[in-house]
């Protein structure tokens, strides 16, 4: 199923735009979107470096299965 | 005040943020406004755009206000701005109200801690030089509630 | 803002205290309020009077912003109120401003503990039940310049 | 020499209004004062406990001289 996963602060700047839509697995972890994430960011995939997938609720840990909602790809964070 | 703890695209202001905060019963305010410096690692600033995940960063500033107010007798308030900020502006308004002042400098510490350790927030500062660049932070991981 | 230290009988102006010390070169502003309880050790305080000895305490406060200002990289102003105060009025207000939060609540916190052991100020507590007391406090020492 | 000792804090309400005249040796130092001032206190002379003698300048130890100009007998401090 497709994923529209949205992208922040420096995964804005990986000529990807906003977000990126990608091809999940039924019921795919964390883990195994992080995976497809780096084939879509291709030359650009150290960006992911660090990165963790949230829900406008919670990051996700690794095995956690995508909940529905609105996904998002966080870098780590430097706000204050 | 209608929310104590929120983002917004809106110029931060800390006396109202004060006020919110405050009580007959605390003898004690402790607040910490973040701002834009000109100079960073030996870089001219003329600006920093600051980027968001707005929801959960909202909800983040939910979760730490709520522990500091669990772990002090604290009333706490704070705000998170968005957007191009330039040298001066706010970026961050934090004020903690208590009875006693260790509390209230513990609670306003704490707060400005967690949200550089787990509020989903990117600076990309802009140099007068004329280029730009996203600063390194925190990695994030899953919480317990 | 004309000083940066000194006692008034006039409401503490705490958005003053914090614009005179702002610089583009501050990432952090911290401050603190103190404000008169409506309880207190038990009692239920209507008002609180400051006595002051204002040339010495003028001069305490100078110090003590000097001494903090050597100590961190901070811009400081502090002022004390004097006078009657009713519940939720501000007695003392201090501001510092510095490249990093670390060294702001550092020196905020600084100049706070050496009012209260040093500058010449005394409460008395005015009780709702009609009485009032002068509280206890720190005894003062010469101290070497 | 008559010398004028200003009061304050707790001592204003010892009954002897905002200052105190009392009679002291040329170059009598503090110690010497507030030996004076003790009995100038009478009933009331444990409220000088704890209390220093000051300029407008600083705080005088025991051994100093009273230098001119105005002198303050201060009970411990309690702002903030």
């Amino acid at each position: 199923m497709k994923r529209k996963i949205e992208l922040y602060g420096r995964l804005r700047d990986a000529g990807l735009g906003s977000s990126v839509s990608v091809d999940l697995p039924e019921n795919a972890t964390a883990r195994q979107a992080l995976a497809v994430l780096k084939s879509a960011f291709g030359a650009k995939a150290s960006l992911l470096q660090g990165c963790a997938l949230a829900t406008d609720e919670a990051v996700l840990a690794s095995g956690d299965a995508l909940p529905a909602g609105r996904l998002a790809l966080l870098p780590p964070v430097c706000g204050g | 005040m209608r929310r104590l703890s929120f983002v917004t695209a809106a110029r931060l202001d800390h006396a109202a943020l004060c006020r919110a905060v405050s009580s007959p019963n605390h003898g004690a305010l402790a607040s910490f406004v973040g701002t834009v410096r000109a100079v960073h690692a030996g870089r001219r600033v003329k600006a920093v755009s600051y980027d968001c995940f707005v929801p959960l960063a909202e909800k983040e500033l939910a979760r730490i206000k709520a522990a500091a107010e669990r772990r002090w007798p604290a009333r706490v308030a704070v705000a998170h701005r968005t957007g191009r900020l330039k040298v001066g502006e706010a970026s961050v308004a934090i004020a903690a109200g208590c009875g006693h002042r260790a509390e209230a400098f513990a609670a306003c510490r704490f707060v400005i801690e967690e949200i550089k350790r787990r509020v989903p927030v990117w600076k990309k500062e802009h140099y007068v030089s004329g280029d730009g660049r996203w600063l390194a932070g925190c990695a994030l991981h899953r919480r317990r509630a």
